[in-house]
């Protein structure tokens, strides 16, 4: 399957998941991300490896990005989902791919972005205590090394 | 029962095969270097400590603007057109040797020395003035003999 | 009535022994560096003296200027006494070992039997490291260290047993005068009896591949992971003198001992001795470590009932 | 002790914390060991150690400044760190490198997989207790290497080679002799491995049906590389997504049947002979031409995001990155291949013993640098 088939076929599914301008990615609304997981987790899909998930701050929104492949069927997807720096709380895929474990982790340590339903929601990278998100565009530390002058 | 012993064999004799492997190489001449005494060889290029070649340098910032630990810091002095060096601060501490500055210099001035043994005791001789080479003869000395 | 002369007879004595107990151990050390340096492709100590024969004084008078560290918590009494209870009996059995036609301190006639009461008193000393460091691994390696050697014991006192029957007598020159010309490793009962015997000194003396109470990479050093100076030194030379009793025993059990031709009879039985140590040492750089229960069920499984068997063979023949 | 206590068999369980200075942890991870008795009745990984914030360090970084980053990532496996990241940035400027620079890619990429193999089954065998004595014969052949990139790039460890575009510098008549040398040199001690280890019946009775990883759960934790295929699953990017000139290549995938510790330590023996194997016939086949392509060393790609995965010797190393209109990168998401691996291991060692923690742990091949970043 292509990219553009694989995002047809769920777009086909689930009507309120969108496609990004210009790439194959697939927006999903955070609500449904449990049920779109559900359903490309299964066959015919079959999305059986949750290979990375990413937080990008985009200082009026921040993205999480879960990067997914099919081992037997050799295709991958991208799913966005964006969200307000009001609300941070979305579901946990972790029930779905153990490997969402970790990862949901490591962007809750770095962006602050609350996976609910994790079985353990704790900080990962940074020491337990460790206060504010690191990744975060807003982020400021004094020990930090300023940009080198170019 | 016949399983068994077959396994006991088996096993038994890959023991001995272990065995043999390691008793070869010990009659084996040995493949390492007494450090101090002997050293081994640096490449041509290895990448040891950053070095200068005041007389070449343009002062043109480009080694400043590549590091990527930002420890190289250039004064110079503005005489009409023609700049010279004031200062060349290197700070070896966050050094990692990459071999960018070096690189980009457009008139070689910056070269990678062999050294190496680079430890000390005193935390503030890890930052140094490129103009000083000399210091560098402190470095070479204070291996073990 | 001890006279003067017997006093001053026992410390002469002591002195060679202990003296010669000092040496062999540290010869041992050095020796053991190189040969495994010589497996791993490298040089091993090389500085001091030649060929770093004295690396081990070296580290000997490093040690004694350590500081002694207690750690906090620890039952101190016991943890005092530990070292000592384990290097003792190594050197008690020197007592009985024939390194000579009269080279022997001490002929008693219940020789092999004293040797294996002695051989189960170390590990009370390793049990003791254990619990008086207040460390969990090293409470680990000491309840390790105490099951195998319970384990171990009775393949090990079994082997041993059916040498004393063969030279029917207790008495360690007793049993090298029965090997005349004729080592008792050559009957196939005793080539048995021998296989059995040094895989369980092995684990007696907790070498690889029975180092479980010491396991460098799972208990980071079991029993004496707190213990520095002087007292680690005395762990050290206690497992080093115990590597050589069961080389010596076994040169003497099952190699004729002292006997040979030309060369006299304590060189004879040098060689015999470092060459079994050369063996444990050639197998302790080869091969990867057994897990606990592997071990316990390779001592219960296979050992004892193979040893029993070998007992009743070895009875049957003399019978017969 | 009161008297109920002693009439009724009172045990406790045993909390011991593993690391983060331990010696067979691989680096610094901490892991909180509930015992009873000897056998593991939980397992909590603590890691973050070594957080350096490489993805922050990126932000602030040029796409060329952080070259010398990713050498510290895997540090045992540098030049394949280097070649992933310069492939993701290649496929976010749209770059296309000479033929020359991908076979010397391919070259440099699979010596340094040898390389980091030889450390994985060494530092393997010292957790099982062979002491020092592989581990060294292993360190004596990855010598070999670390000579052979010493020449090449001046460094023994954060080789810092590749480069946006191309390599830093182009193999020499000595350098190609000297590969050929190695690949006659290595092939017999592939075979002593064998000998010393693979077979021995003591290696094969602590890492037989030992911490045996089942193939859907492998996929579902994400597990990659060599401990993917250990569990019977034939997936290596190199056959399934080539990039460079690997499609050019004859080469075998290894793969396990059970997927317990001693498939992963076998994976990882026979892998080195197809990285031979593919060695032998890059520098037969290595073609003529320059080996970068001129670009500036300032590089300002359109906005865009892109995601690349390569082969590292640990598993599949990926980078996420998002480019905005400055010359830094927006944003560089690192999904390091051990972070995943690891991830397992709570699951995986409950109900054995704590010898076999350390052969569970030490068959995965985990490093430190690559999991906190």
């Amino acid at each position: 399957m292509r990219p553009d088939e694989i995002s047809a076929a769920i777009r086909a599914k689930f009507p309120q998941v969108k496609e990004e301008a210009g790439t194959n990615y697939i927006i999903v609304p955070k609500e449904s991300i449990l049920e779109v997981s559900e359903y490309i987790k299964n066959p015919p899909l079959s999305f059986d490896n949750l290979h990375c998930i990413t937080g990008i701050d985009r200082k009026e929104k921040i993205e999480v990005i879960y990067t997914l492949y099919s081992i037997g069927e050799h295709y991958g997807v991208t799913i966005k989902i964006n969200l307000t720096s009001e609300d941070l709380n979305i579901a946990s895929v972790s029930a779905i791919w153990k490997s969402a474990n970790w990862l949901e982790r490591e962007v809750y340590d770095l962006f602050g972005v609350i996976f609910s339903g994790h079985p353990d929601l704790r900080r990962i990278l940074n020491p337990y205590d460790w206060q504010g998100y690191p990744l975060r565009k807003d982020y400021s530390n004094p020990q930090l090394i300023a940009k080198p002058r170019l | 029962m016949i399983k068994l012993a077959k396994n006991f064999v088996v096993g038994t004799w890959s023991l001995i095969k272990g065995l043999a492997v390691t008793i070869k190489y010990f009659f084996r001449p040995t493949v390492t270097l007494q450090y101090p005494t002997e050293k081994q060889p640096m490449s041509e290029c290895y990448r040891g400590l950053v070095g200068l070649r005041p007389e070449k340098c343009i002062v043109c910032y480009q080694c400043v603007k590549i590091c990527p630990t930002a420890c190289l810091a250039i004064t110079h002095k503005q005489e009409d057109k023609k700049k010279t060096l004031e200062t060349f601060k290197y700070n070896m501490e966050l050094c990692c040797f990459c071999g960018l500055c070096q690189q980009v210099c457009p008139t070689s001035a910056i070269i990678m020395t062999n050294i190496y043994e680079i430890s000390v005791y005193d935390r503030k001789k890890l930052d140094i003035n490129l103009l000083d080479m000399k210091k560098y003869d402190e470095w070479t000395n204070t291996t073990i003999k | 009535m001890l006279s003067i002369l017997d006093i001053i007879w026992v410390l002469v004595i002591g002195i060679i022994v202990l003296g010669f107990i000092a040496v062999s151990a540290m010869f041992l050390i050095w020796w053991e560096r190189k040969v495994s340096a010589h497996i791993q492709s490298r040089y091993g100590p090389m500085r001091v003296g030649w060929h770093g024969v004295l690396q081990s004084v070296a580290d000997a008078v490093k040690l004694l200027l350590k500081e002694n560290i207690v750690p906090a918590g620890a039952d101190k009494l016991v943890w005092w006494l530990a070292p000592f209870i384990v290097v003792v009996p190594s050197v008690m059995a020197f007592v009985v070992i024939p390194f000579g036609k009269n080279l022997i301190v001490k002929d008693l006639n219940v020789g092999a039997l004293y040797l294996m009461a002695l051989s189960s008193v170390c590990v009370i000393g390793i049990f003791m490291a254990g619990w008086g460091s207040n460390n969990k691994y090293s409470l680990i390696g000491g309840m390790r260290s105490a099951a195998q050697i319970i384990s171990y014991e009775i393949p090990l006192i079994l082997s041993m047993i059916i040498v004393s029957m063969q030279a029917s007598s207790l008495s360690m020159q007793k049993i090298v005068a029965a090997q005349a010309g004729y080592w008792n490793i050559l009957h196939p009962n005793m080539a048995l009896a021998f296989i059995v015997y040094i895989i369980s000194a092995t684990a007696e003396v907790n070498r690889v591949p029975f180092d479980i109470p010491e396991a460098e990479s799972e208990l980071v050093a079991g029993f004496h992971t707190e213990y520095s100076g002087m007292k680690f030194a005395m762990f050290f030379i206690g497992e080093y003198t115990n590597l050589f009793i069961i080389s010596a025993i076994a040169a003497t059990l099952f190699f004729g001992g002292w006997q040979g031709p030309v060369l006299p009879g304590a060189v004879w039985f040098l060689i015999k001795t470092y060459g079994i140590v050369f063996v444990l040492m050639w197998v302790r750089w080869t091969f990867p470590r057994l897990r606990v229960d592997q071990l316990m069920g390779f001592a219960w499984k296979v050992l004892t009932p193979v040893s029993f068997f070998n007992l009743a063979v070895t009875g049957w023949l003399l019978l017969k | 002790m009161d008297a109920t206590q002693t009439k009724d068999i009172y045990t406790e369980e045993f909390l011991i914390n593993m690391g983060p200075q331990h010696p067979s942890t691989h680096g610094v991870l901490s892991l909180e060991l509930t015992l009873d008795g000897e056998t593991i009745v939980e397992c909590t990984p603590h890691i973050g150690y070594l957080h350096r914030s490489m993805e922050k360090i990126a932000e602030n970084r040029t796409y060329t400044q952080f070259i010398p980053f990713t050498d510290r990532l895997d540090y045992v496996a540098s030049m394949n760190n280097n070649l992933g990241y310069v492939m993701v940035v290649e496929k976010l400027l749209k770059l296309e490198i000479s033929e020359r620079a991908k076979y010397i890619r391919v070259i440099i990429a699979e010596l340094n997989r040898i390389a980091s193999h030889l450390i994985a089954i060494g530092t393997f065998a010292q957790d099982l207790g062979a002491f020092a004595t592989p581990l060294f014969y292993c360190f004596r052949e990855r010598e070999k290497i670390v000579e052979i990139f010493d020449q090449l790039c001046g460094n023994r460890l954060t080789y810092n080679y590749m480069r946006i575009g191309g390599v830093l510098t182009d193999f020499s008549r000595d350098i190609e002799e000297k590969i050929k040398k190695f690949i006659k040199y290595m092939r017999p001690k592939v075979d002593d491995y064998d000998w010393l280890l693979t077979y021995n019946a003591i290696f094969l009775a602590r890492s037989k049906h030992i911490g045996v990883l089942s193939k859907e759960m492998a996929v579902n934790y994400s597990i990659t590389g060599p401990n993917l295929r250990a569990s019977g699953v034939k997936w290596d990017l190199r056959k399934d997504e080539p990039y460079l000139a690997y499609d050019k290549f004859e080469f075998d995938v290894p793969v396990g049947k059970n997927g317990d510790a001693w498939d992963r330590y076998k994976v990882r023996i026979e892998e080195i002979r197809q990285s031979l194997r593919i060695i032998e016939q890059a520098i037969e086949a290595l073609p003529q031409g320059d080996v970068a392509v001129k670009v500036g060393r300032i590089h300002k790609p359109s906005p865009s995001e892109t995601y690349f995965r390569t082969e590292n010797p640990r598993g599949e190393l990926g980078f996420y990155i998002v480019s905005d209109d400055s010359v830094y990168p927006y944003r560089l998401k690192i999904r390091s291949p051990s972070f995943s691996n690891l991830a397992v291991l709570p699951e995986l060692v409950r109900g054995l013993k704590v010898a076999d923690i350390v052969c569970v742990l030490g068959s995965f091949d985990i490093l430190m640098g690559e999991i906190d970043r």
